[in-house]
């Protein structure tokens, strides 16, 4: 399981193994971080934009 | 080999479940939408599962798609009318599925002469949304009205739009029932928090499988009929009044919580059911 | 005597027109969405003639209606995707119906990618919206993308959802065609006005009668039938390169400069078709 | 002879009566900030008396003929802080001018903490708004918790702020006293129609002259200066419990209510004391 | 000991150097506006550093504890100009200290007015934002046209208004400076990423030291001082034609690539500076 | 007081003689209109959009 790096707090986020761009992790400095696929094949964090008014179940 | 796309905006653990069983039968991929254009009428692929949690991400994709012919689940009709409270109910009414009795108030003025006909307390929801965000109650006139004033304010034309709906004894609870190619896989019931009317998961209710029944499944299957639906999940409301009701349809439905509670694996079944669809 | 309703949040000169000459054949009257609710599946009427302004209030009316087996002109869901030029656009590909080249893009660099896969320039058009007003051309990448990334922040999906598409050599011209009941009444032809490309008469169009002819009758017909429109007008380009094309479908259409230009009353030939309609 | 520009949106009796009088003493002039651009520090005025309805449409151009040094009314300053409820009550606050007990709430739970420490029923309230339009009443925790979910929904950021704040018995009715250049004018009693608790004229609210008293004298001329209004309205509520309380400033001030039940016209008393103003 | 408050809505890294290094002199605590509410005029403390990202959320923040006499860093007026850059450029000017040459144009007729007379191509901004979000450029009166209408959807009223200004050769860099208590700590240079125009560092451009100099230093604590700022950065345009200009003032200035190109800690220098302005 | 035409329902609107652009009058359509200057000095009535969030007294 990789450690990246939060890029709002600068702290750690675990990332799982098989992990896939698009899955949304909640981290403690009160940020909602989408993982996101760098061109090389390795993965980042990036914030999530809030969600918009027809989004649901 | 078939081929099927996962079209995404997040990834969810339904779209990873999904993902992982389509593939066993086909050659599955995803297709996140947030960074890929899609040419209306584009060919290439047999089928598309259509899981944007944005209705319209959700309801475009699948039109995109439809242009050429491809076979969603599901179609862009269903996602536009389960993604729509008002059209949905409109839907299953001429159906004569039983419903919540439900107005249409498009102002202020409006809403208060449904809840005037219905007695209060009164259910305010707005067509679009979900996880219970818009969806209100008004014990008076004097709190309907500060209600709905303030949804006139809201940006979006149809979230100023209003359903005014009796409100139901529900245990504050309602059961949410599967549906795969014309077969009700199974049945669970959402119970609201403590001090909590709405039995939103977001809102922390909790979930227990419930047990089916023969009106509640010819009920349900009549209406993931009405609406042209693949593979969504009913909604429904159990009252001592008026029996069961169908409160809600979904389009794109969220399963994991069905799958902890009952042990039956909807992506399973929607592959096998794509399957045998595409075999014809 | 049949009884109609005429929908309205606005009264314009056509529903005007369209009350005065509904009257000549049957009980007519208004029926005001903004101050006035609408119970799902109450009854009382034999049609309903949809008219309001705003794409939901005619969508939710029709829709509410409908659910009491009230005739609806247009029936919601002739408004809804004739109201959405996505869905109109991937139902008339589907009907192999001409239409701009076209793709959804849910995001900037969705719509980065669409436009380099056209060639510049492109149109960037949302879904829903009427009058000219969510229609742009970029003419570069650095365009398009302050463009997207401004839409982006607007407050609706809808309005954030965008239509990428190749630009066309119309004339700056566009021609409209209304269809009743599965017959053509006439074509109008809109030129925009001097320094503007788009040919809407909100931004100051003139216009004048088009004649008809055969080709294009034909595939106004076959889009009218695929939208399931019974009172609509179809837009259409006409271009050197790829002959006519379909670009919009209106379900509320309004017909008043059809009117002056031809001399052709639709409101008569509406009241005349229902009549037949609502008798079988 | 001295040039005064009357800045405005849309032009209602008070501007029309503000150019006619302001005309009498000096070169007046209409400035329709819709249809004109302004340079920030281009001169050629003496002052500007600022009109716009839209609270940032006012600070704007103040801000922007301040730049050039031209003497406003009100100055931008005045009409950022009597445009925003909480920072003018912070500013009252900080001049120890009593206003009602209140909180700064971000969000839902922070609303909730503020009202479980004033009890109920409260108040919330946006910042910026007026004519009552974001102005409620939550007479329960649940009421305020739907009611602040709903803020949350709303588009900017200023409106999603709330101020929880005591409701106070003030007979439906609140004291409005006009001041100009350090002089109250006068003072009206605006009573809220009945059924509502709201005393907006916006709102029906009737009006009527309210005799002045030097408590009441003294401190609405503070208010007026702790935010350094030259020609504002306060708007006092008279309570049994607390006597008077500063509610409200407004720094581009509706009059011709005011003008009606009293008599006097404060564009007159204006334009002498701008004149007075610029002669210096 | 002395109390202070951290008061933020995001802990970033810049809020965690802060309160351990305030922490170091006193008694330093968080403040979380997003569930906690705020009484206006309440005490307790000495003195609030008002960090959140939201700029109305820093304002509101910064009143409430003025309220109560409460030391804010910065203020709110400070946080509220330097937060809209139209009052923010109007106090400068005001105060003669160079600026880009800018209009306010409230609509889109008056957006054409200014670029018209100030040639294209031009910038456009909206008042509030950051992170480069609102800021456009507009090559020809087409595009200004285009871009100023879908300004004009946008749902607040601050992003709708407009600033037009003169587009700058800068080399597509700029100077960010940080003042702390009429001191200057140090200045870096932002250079845009490569095709960019715009010297973000959300926008992908690189951080280098900047050499001050005298010239600088004065017109950057002039700008300070204009609009009050405690704890400020001043962000500087240097062009060969008009030498240096400033284009912004942060009043919850982001610090992270200052410290890391320059070696030198904000956050020791604001605690040092408050502690010696609390003594005091 | 001339009558001019109103641009949404075509039906006839007063406006005072001494009208200034900018002023607005509510029609029986459901209408609010927005008094306009025409470069050739005469007078138009133009549909008003709606008021914005900070819009008051
Ligand atoms: N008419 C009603 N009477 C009682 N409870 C209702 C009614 N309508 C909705 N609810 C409760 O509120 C919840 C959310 O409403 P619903 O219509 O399902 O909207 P959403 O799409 O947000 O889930 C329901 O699951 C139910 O518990
Ligand atoms: N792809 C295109 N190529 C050239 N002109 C176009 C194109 N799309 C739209 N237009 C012009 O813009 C006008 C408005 O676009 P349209 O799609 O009809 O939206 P609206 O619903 O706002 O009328 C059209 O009438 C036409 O003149
Ligand atoms: N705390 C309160 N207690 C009782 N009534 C209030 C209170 N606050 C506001 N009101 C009533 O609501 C009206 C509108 O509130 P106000 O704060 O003035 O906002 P607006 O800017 O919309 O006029 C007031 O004129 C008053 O009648
Ligand atoms: N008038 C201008 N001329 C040239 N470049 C500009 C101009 N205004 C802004 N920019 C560029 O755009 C960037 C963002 O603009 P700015 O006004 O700082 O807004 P923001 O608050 O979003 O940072 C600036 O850092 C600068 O690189
Ligand atoms: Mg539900
Ligand atoms: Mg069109
Ligand atoms: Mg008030
Ligand atoms: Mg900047
Ligand atoms: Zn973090
Ligand atoms: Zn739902
Ligand atoms: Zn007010
Ligand atoms: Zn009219």
């Amino acid at each position: 399981m990789p450690t990246l790096k939060c890029p709002v707090c600068g702290g750690p986020v675990e990332v799982p193994d098989d992990a896939m761009p698009g899955e949304l992790i909640d981290h403690d400095c009160g940020v909602t971080l989408e993982v996101v696929k760098k061109d090389d094949g390795s993965f980042e964090l990036k914030p999530f934009e809030g969600v918009g008014e027809d989004w649901g179940e | 080999m078939l081929r099927v796309a996962v079209v995404v905006d997040v990834v969810r653990q339904e779209e990873q479940m999904l993902l992982k069983t389509l593939g066993e039968y086909m050659d599955a991929r995803l297709f996140n939408v947030r960074s890929r254009a899609l040419e209306l009428g584009s060919d290439g692929l047999d089928a598309a599962v259509i899981r944007p949690i944005s209705m319209y991400r959700a309801a475009y994709t699948a039109a995109s798609f439809e242009a050429a012919g491809v076979f969603t689940v599901n179609q862009s009709e269903t996602i536009m009318i389960a993604g729509d409270k008002l059209l949905a109910y409109a839907r299953l009414a001429a159906a004569r599925i039983p419903i919540p009795r439900s107005f249409y108030a498009a102002d202020v003025e409006a809403a208060l002469e449904a809840a005037s006909k219905l007695g209060y307390p009164v259910v305010v929801k707005a067509p679009v949304g979900s996880w219970g965000r818009l969806v209100s109650r008004a014990d008076s006139p004097e709190e309907l009205e500060q209600l709905a004033n303030m949804r006139q304010r809201l940006p979006c034309s149809q979230t100023r739009s209003m359903i005014v709906q009796e409100y139901l004894e529900t245990g504050n609870s309602d059961i949410r029932c599967i549906v795969v190619a014309g077969t009700m896989l199974g049945c669970i019931r959402r119970i609201a928090q403590n001090g909590e009317w709405r039995s939103n998961v977001a809102l922390g209710a909790k979930t227990e499988a419930y047990p089916a029944n023969p009106a509640l499944e010819d009920m349900v299957l009549r209406a993931a009929a009405a609406v042209k639906g693949f593979f969504v999940s009913i909604d429904v409301f159990e009252t001592r009044e008026k029996g069961y009701l169908v409160n809600e349809v979904n389009g794109v439905p969220e399963f994991k919580g069905f799958y902890r509670a009952t042990g039956i694996n909807p992506a399973k079944r929607l592959a096998e059911a794509l399957l045998e669809e595409l075999k014809r």
